[in-house]
């Protein structure tokens, strides 16, 4: 049954155990679900009131569904028994021991996962919250002897394969999600709680990308790519609209005069802004330029004279962009970058209200630091 | 076809009434502050529906972005349905004041305010949804659709109308409360719209509004808290009017066992209701003081936010919002559910011309159901770091509360051997309910062992469950209900031919939506993500299902069009309906002239001699025994 | 006719509960200054609490001699108020277990 | 058609409607003040350091209060046994001490609740008073809520005596038992806020 769930690969020990009972649990629900379909569908073709003029008064005498229900009580009784408990049990009781184990720390934060290694020492310093800071997020107290040699990283973990691996999980500020979904992982870390996880990694990232690459079809999601359409994010703007930041002028802008004050390209400040008010200017064209470089082309673009303005598999830059609209074209095919980089670790890690994490990011390689 | 009997009776309230002078009433109290659990039914099923379609068109601009993240929004794709839908019942209206009129500008006004969100600089720069936007969205999708769309609907509107009608009685046994539930009700919603409004938006944390994020989110979580305070208030005292209601008017010889099963699924609703609410309206009121009096009740010490220590003492709990919020919100589910059961046990034994099979053994179930509803809640909270002891007994507290969901649907599926089914629209739904439930019920089956919850909790599997259970499970069972009952209500009857295109149409939808959800939530896609997941290697190989969903959502909107149509049309032109339209037991059918005398519901107190569903009685002379009907 | 008799039998068993709940609150009040070590005041003080309260509850509130709906509410009350109480302490006293010494 | 069992009660339940309703009413507040309390237990299992009330709180003037509302319990169940033998006058005089009493008890508190704030300490200084000001502000405002529905009782709402006696003594019976398990919340809270 895991087969057909499509299941992402798995690069855990116990990750298996996970599988099966998400397996075995499907299987029941199978069973149920095609059971009282076939039921449901006889009867209805049966008993439709065009064949079966009239009722029965006292339907179904026997008493067959109770034995079926019966059933399912002792298939849930098993699963939960023999299944879940042992394997919930074995995750939240049976650490294994801190020698042998890589232990690390993680530290949640909007947007970031802070991760504290304890060094070769195998102890971590002292965090201090009067410590805290951007250049040091977690607030490690360098002068603490146990400090000295703690490695910090942001959104990065490495973990050396085959051996246990400890995670002491909280949170700077609100709930999130720590999902390693290749490693079956998933543990919310709560501001105030220390919540300890343990896991055993057994693949690296470039094996489980292997898998995801033979598991899933390239072609599949490179046929849905998104279409940036360029000129629906152009768009007139009221100038005497207050700053607006991130919209580039698209074209020109001379005063009365016709001398020109701003040109193609500048961004839309509310310095800017004023300029033009001062100058009389009431509309510009305009464009938003949000997040372009997350997008690459996915075909080749050309002016009209066939010189290349953009090239596929190019990342969509201003001034790639800026030609095109200035060669006429009103839309470029392209896609997430993500797509093919799939490793980049997200940064937008949402919260537990909206729980998310990006899981998956360079982090098996076969070294500990 | 048409009774005469029934339409002079209807005729009473419609014209006679003003003429006869003895109780002539003024518009306001007659269908503003109306006392009459009729009229108020009426109000809670209009307001609910609109509130429906909000909530709706909400979930539809989130799919824009899932399916299409990054590109602006055609606020006026969005929009115009509404001013469409709007105008065409404008038009039904012949511009005099009535149902018509008030309906038809309050989905304008929706369509306004559709267009005001989708073209707001602040939420969409450049037709762009920000992230904080699109978690607004949701949390208010989820928030609206629940508390002031399906719960009024299930249980103010249709709860309200056929209850006291099926018992009997001549009213609610507290008219005046019953407006006032209404009241606040409608308070609650009008204060849940205007948080799109206040400086940041509505609430952004999610419909579950976990803390520390919500004690420290912008205005609208405090809009959103106020308006949950209204909407608990109105529920609770609507609670205690039901079971008062239930208990005290049930008509003479109507024993307990002799309720039809709606009747029976209120009641346990009705507890639960007034059971599981007040801790939430405590955590409501202990998050209120979080944000605005700087307690610290869900907030630990030292949190540090955006790299500044946050000033409040600390020493508050964050998981302790979890658990007086899923107190509430497991029953919830149920309640959100068990009103669909029994509106669709009224329909199947009515349209299968026979008995509901093991009519004891689904009461006996749903009041188990009920009560064990109170003990599964920290199902939800699996992943907070919770030990093996306290995990066990969460997950097998959860087994055992699907064994009466198994035993209902059971009956209800072998209720339908020796009927002679027709199938009408109501029907449809109705039996569409079942297998739609059934894969909702089952994917729950998962996410209650713990186990496999670690890999499941989270993603697209939890939200596809769910939305089995209440959009073809829940919803599905109310438009049978409005099928069914719109009669009753309104004297005439929905258009069959329309009924068949709404129903085909939105159950083809249903699962186009939503069965990718599933196939998502195994592969590891989260939820509440703004850009659908196309970040994460893993979703690589679903993503295209984005899209899908996401037509289909509006392909579903097309289909409620017809839909609303059929509503409005039928409401002038639709064809007469009998008194006993159905040829239905229950009293509400079966007493009562349609629509029912508008003070008292009855003509003669009626007696009840029999149980709820004697459908083809062997050796009576129609297909059909009225409990109301002397041996 | 009426039940005047019988009130005026009630309003002795009012007075009688009137007084024994003001001794109560001094007897309450007196051992809080006992200072007793934390967890005997919490059983003590709550035991007086739950005499008084049971006292108003059964006499001025009639609960003694009430009907069986109202206790079958009541009891279902008090079984989901036991349920939301102790369950999330139980659940905060059993979280993962970390007993681990390097 | 008139609502039946508004009066009598129902022969097979034996109550009439407003009496069942107001304990389930009650019901959902043993609920909600009951959530308030698993939150104090909640938090004050999980602090490292917990006041206590006596050293912090005024027990004398609290004292006094539960002595109040004790009281007020007493004159609202003799309000209704006055109406029960028939003496309007008494129960006149009875509703309006218990409305007084009512009085003095916010009285009482506003005098406590300005003494806290005066020492600048309020609802966000800690946990503690964070519970206090909330279980006693909830608790105030129920107390609020039955004065205003005894004052209704007392004044307007006491013509129906004349038109309809039954109806209102069930009607005083009802508010009363608001009142006493306003009474009933108070007499918990007193030991667990002030005295542990
Ligand atoms: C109406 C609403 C409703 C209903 C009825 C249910 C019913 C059930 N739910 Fe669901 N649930 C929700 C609404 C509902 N749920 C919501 C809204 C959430 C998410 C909240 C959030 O996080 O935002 C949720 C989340 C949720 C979780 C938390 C998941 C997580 O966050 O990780 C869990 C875990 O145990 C769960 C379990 C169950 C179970 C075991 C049932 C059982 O009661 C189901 C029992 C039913 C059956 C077993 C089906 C029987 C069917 C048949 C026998 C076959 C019929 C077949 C044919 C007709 C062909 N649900
Ligand atoms: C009762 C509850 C309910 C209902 C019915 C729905 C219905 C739908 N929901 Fe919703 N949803 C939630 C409750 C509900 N939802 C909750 C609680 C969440 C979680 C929020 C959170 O994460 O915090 C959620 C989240 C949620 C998400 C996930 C967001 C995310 O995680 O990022 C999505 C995504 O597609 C979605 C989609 C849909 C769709 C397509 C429908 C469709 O089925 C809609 C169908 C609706 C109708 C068919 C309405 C028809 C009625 C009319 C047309 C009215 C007619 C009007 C008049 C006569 C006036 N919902
Ligand atoms: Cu960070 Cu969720
Ligand atoms: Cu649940």
């Amino acid at each position: 049954m895991e087969k057909y769930l499509g299941l992402p690969p798995d690069g855990s020990a116990h990750g298996a155990q996970i599988d099966s009972l998400i397996g075995l649990v499907h299987w029941l629900m199978f069973a149920l679900f095609v059971g009282w379909g076939i039921y449901f569908v006889i009867t209805l073709v049966r008993f439709r009131n065009s064949k079966q003029k009239s009722a029965n008064y006292h339907g179904v005498r026997n008493h067959v569904s109770t034995y079926i229900e019966a059933g399912v009580i002792v298939v849930e009784a098993v699963l939960l028994v023999i299944f879940s408990i042992p394997i919930w049990s074995e995750r939240v009781d049976a650490f294994p021991s801190e020698h042998g184990s890589t232990v690390v720390r993680i530290v949640a934060e909007q947007f970031a996962w802070n991760i504290h290694y304890p060094g070769s020492d195998g102890v971590f310093g002292k965090t201090s919250l009067a410590l805290v800071g951007t250049d040091n997020p977690l607030g490690l107290d360098r002068t603490d002897p146990a400090a000295v040699d703690d490695i910090t990283t942001i959104n990065q973990l490495n973990l050396p394969l085959g051996k246990p691996v400890i995670i002491h999980l909280t949170s700077k500020d609100v709930i999130h999600s720590l999902n390693l979904t290749a490693f079956r992982v998933k543990q919310d870390a709560v501001p105030g709680l220390n919540i300890p996880v343990w896991f055993v990694p057994t693949k690296t990232s470039a094996e489980i990308r292997g898998e995801m690459s033979s598991l899933f079809s390239l072609e599949e999601a490179v046929s849905s790519l998104t279409t940036l359409s360029l000129p629906s994010v152009e768009d007139i703007v009221p100038a005497q609209d207050a700053g607006r930041e991130g919209w580039l002028l698209t074209a020109d802008v001379a005063d009365a005069e016709g001398s020109t004050i701003l040109s193609a390209g500048d961004e839309l400040t509310a310095d800017n802004v004023n300029l033009l008010v001062g100058a009389g200017v009431a509309t510009v064209r305009a464009r938003i330029a949000a997040n372009l470089e997350r997008y690459v082309s996915t075909e080749n673009y050309a002016d009209a004279g066939g010189a290349v303005l953009l090239p596929m598999h190019e990342t969509l830059t201003e001034e790639a962009v800026t030609g095109l609209i200035n060669a006429g074209i009103s839309g470029v095919k392209a896609r997430l970058k993500s797509m093919t980089d799939p490793w980049v670790l997200n940064e937008t890690l949402g919260a537990k209200d909206g729980s998310t994490i990006a899981s998956t990011g360079e982090y098996l390689t076969e070294e500990i630091i | 076809m048409s009774d005469p009997h029934s339409r002079a009776a209807a005729g009473h309230s419609a014209q006679t009434h003003g003429t006869d002078g003895r109780h002539k009433e003024d518009f306001l109290r007659k269908y503003v502050f109306s006392n009459d659990h009729k009229v108020i039914g009426i109000q809670y099923g209009i307001t609910s529906l609109i509130f429906l379609l909000f909530g709706f068109t909400l979930m539809m601009m989130m799919r824009w972005q899932l399916a299409y993240p990054e590109q602006p929004i055609p606020a006026m794709r969005f929009a115009l349905p509404f001013g469409l839908v709007g105008l065409i019942v404008l038009a039904f209206s012949r511009l005099r004041p009535g149902i018509h009129m008030v309906v038809g500008m309050a989905i304008l006004l929706m369509g306004w305010l559709v267009y005001w969100l989708a073209t707001n600089d602040e939420m969409m720069p450049g037709g762009i949804m920000l992230p904080e936007f699109y978690n607004s969205l949701g949390a208010m999708h989820g928030t609206i659709m629940v508390f002031l769309g399906v719960v009024p609907l299930a249980v103010g509107a249709f709860g309200n109308y056929v209850m006291p009608l099926q018992i009997g009685a001549p009213d609610m046994a507290f008219p005046k409360l019953n407006m006032i539930s209404y009241w606040v009700y409608f308070v609650g919603g009008v204060v849940m719209l205007s948080s799109f409004f206040v400086p940041g938006g509505a609430a952004n944390s999610g419909w579950t509004s976990y803390p520390p994020l919500s004690d420290i989110a912008t205005t609208g979580q405090t809009a959103w808290l106020i308006g949950m305070v209204f909407l608990i208030t109105s529920s609770l005292l609507g609670s205690v009017n039901f079971i008062v209601t239930i208990i005290q008017l049930r008509a003479k010889g109507l024993a307990f066992m002799r309720l039809p099963f709606f009747v029976w699924a209120q009641f346990v609703t009705a507890f639960l209701l007034l059971l599981a609410f007040p801790p939430l309206e405590a955590a409501g009121i202990l998050q209120l003081m979080d944000r605005l009096a700087g307690t610290s009740f869900f907030l630990p010490s030292g949190l540090v936010v955006s790299g500044e220590l946050l000033p409040n003492t600390g020493g508050g709990s964050p998981l302790l919002w979890q658990h007086l919020f899923w107190f509430l919100a497991h029953p919830e589910v149920y309640v959100l559910i068990l009103p669909a059961m029994g509106i669709i046990a009224e329909i199947i034994a009515n349209n299968t011309r026979k008995p509901l099979w093991g009519y004891k053994s689904l009461v006996y179930a749903a009041a188990f159901l009920g009560f064990m509803s109170f003990i599964v809640w920290a199902h939800h909270m699996f992943l907070t770091g919770m030990g093996t002891s306290i995990s066990s007994f969460f997950q097998t507290t959860t087994m055992i509360i699907s064994i009466p969901s198994v035993i209902i649907l059971s009956a209800l599926l072998i209720s339908l051997h020796g009927g002679s089914i027709r199938f009408n629209s109501a029907m449809l739904f109705a039996l569409a309910f079942l297998p739609m439930f059934g894969i909702g019920g089952l994917t729950g089956l998962p996410l209650g062992l713990s186990s496999s919850d670690i890999a499941l909790h989270d993603t697209y599997y939890v939200i596809g469950h769910f939305h089995y259970v209440v959009a073809p499970g829940t919803i599905f069972a109310l438009f049978a209900g409005i099928y069914y009952w719109f009669p009753k209500v309104t004297g005439r009857i929905l258009n069959e031919r329309l009924g068949k295109v709404h129903f085909w149409g939105s159950f083809v939808c249903m699962n186009v939506i939503f069965f990718p959800m599933l196939i998502q939530g195994l592969a590891g896609v989260s939820r509440r993500l703004y850009d659908g997941g196309s970040q994460y290697a893993h979703a690589l190989g679903v993503l295209y299902l984005n899209e899908w969903m996401s037509v289909g959502a509006w392909a579903m909107a097309l289909f409620q069009v017809v839909f609303v149509v059929n509503l409005f049309l039928s409401l002038r032109k639709g064809e007469a309906a009998a008194q006993n339209h159905w040829q239905a037991t229950t009293l509400d059918w079966s007493a009562t002239p349609t629509p029912p005398v508008a003070h008292g519901n009855f003509a003669r107190v009626p007696e009840v001699f029999r149980g709820p569903y004697e459908y083809s009685v062997p050796g009576a002379a129609a297909d059909f025994t009225p409990q109301n009907q002397p041996l | 006719m009426d039940h005047s008799f019988e009130i005026r039998k009630h309003v002795r068993t009012y007075i009688a509960v009137f007084v024994a709940l003001l001794a109560l609150t001094i007897v309450t009040v007196a051992i809080s200054y006992l200072h007793l070590e934390v967890r005997a005041a919490v059983t003590v003080a709550l035991i007086v609490a739950v005499i008084k309260g049971g006292l108003v509850a059964s006499y001025f509130m009639h609960l003694i001699s009430e009907k069986k709906i109202i206790y079958a509410s009541l009891l279902l009350t008090i079984v989901f108020f036991a349920a939301l109480m102790w369950l999330p302490i139980f659940t905060t006293s059993d979280p993962i277990m970390y007993n681990n010494v390097p | 058609m008139e609502i039946p069992y508004t009066v009598d009660a129902r022969p097979d339940t034996g109550l009439y409607n407003a009496k069942l309703g107001i304990w389930l009413f009650l019901a959902s507040e043993v609920m909600l003040f009951g959530a308030l309390f698993t939150s104090y237990i909640l938090l004050r299992v999980g602090a490292p350091v917990w006041p206590r009330g006596s050293e912090i709180l005024n027990v004398p003037l609290a004292t006094i209060n539960t002595v109040v509302l004790i009281s007020s319990s007493i004159t609202m169940v003799m309000s209704w046994a006055s109406l029960k033998m028939k003496d309007f006058k008494k129960y006149r005089v009875f509703m309006g001490l218990t409305f007084l009493l009512g009085v003095a008890f916010l009285v009482i508190k506003s005098f406590e609740y300005g003494a806290k704030f005066e020492h600048h300490l309020f609802p966000s200084n800690n946990t503690f008073f964070a519970i206090y000001f909330t279980l006693t502000g909830l608790h105030g405002l129920h107390v609020i809520g039955g004065m205003i529905v005894n004052a209704y009782f007392w004044g307007p709402g006491s013509r129906m005596w004349k038109t309809d006696p039954e109806r209102f003594t069930n009607r005083v019976e009802v508010a009363g038992l608001y009142w006493h398990f306003v009474d009933l919340v108070w007499i918990f809270l007193f030991p667990v806020l002030y005295l542990l």
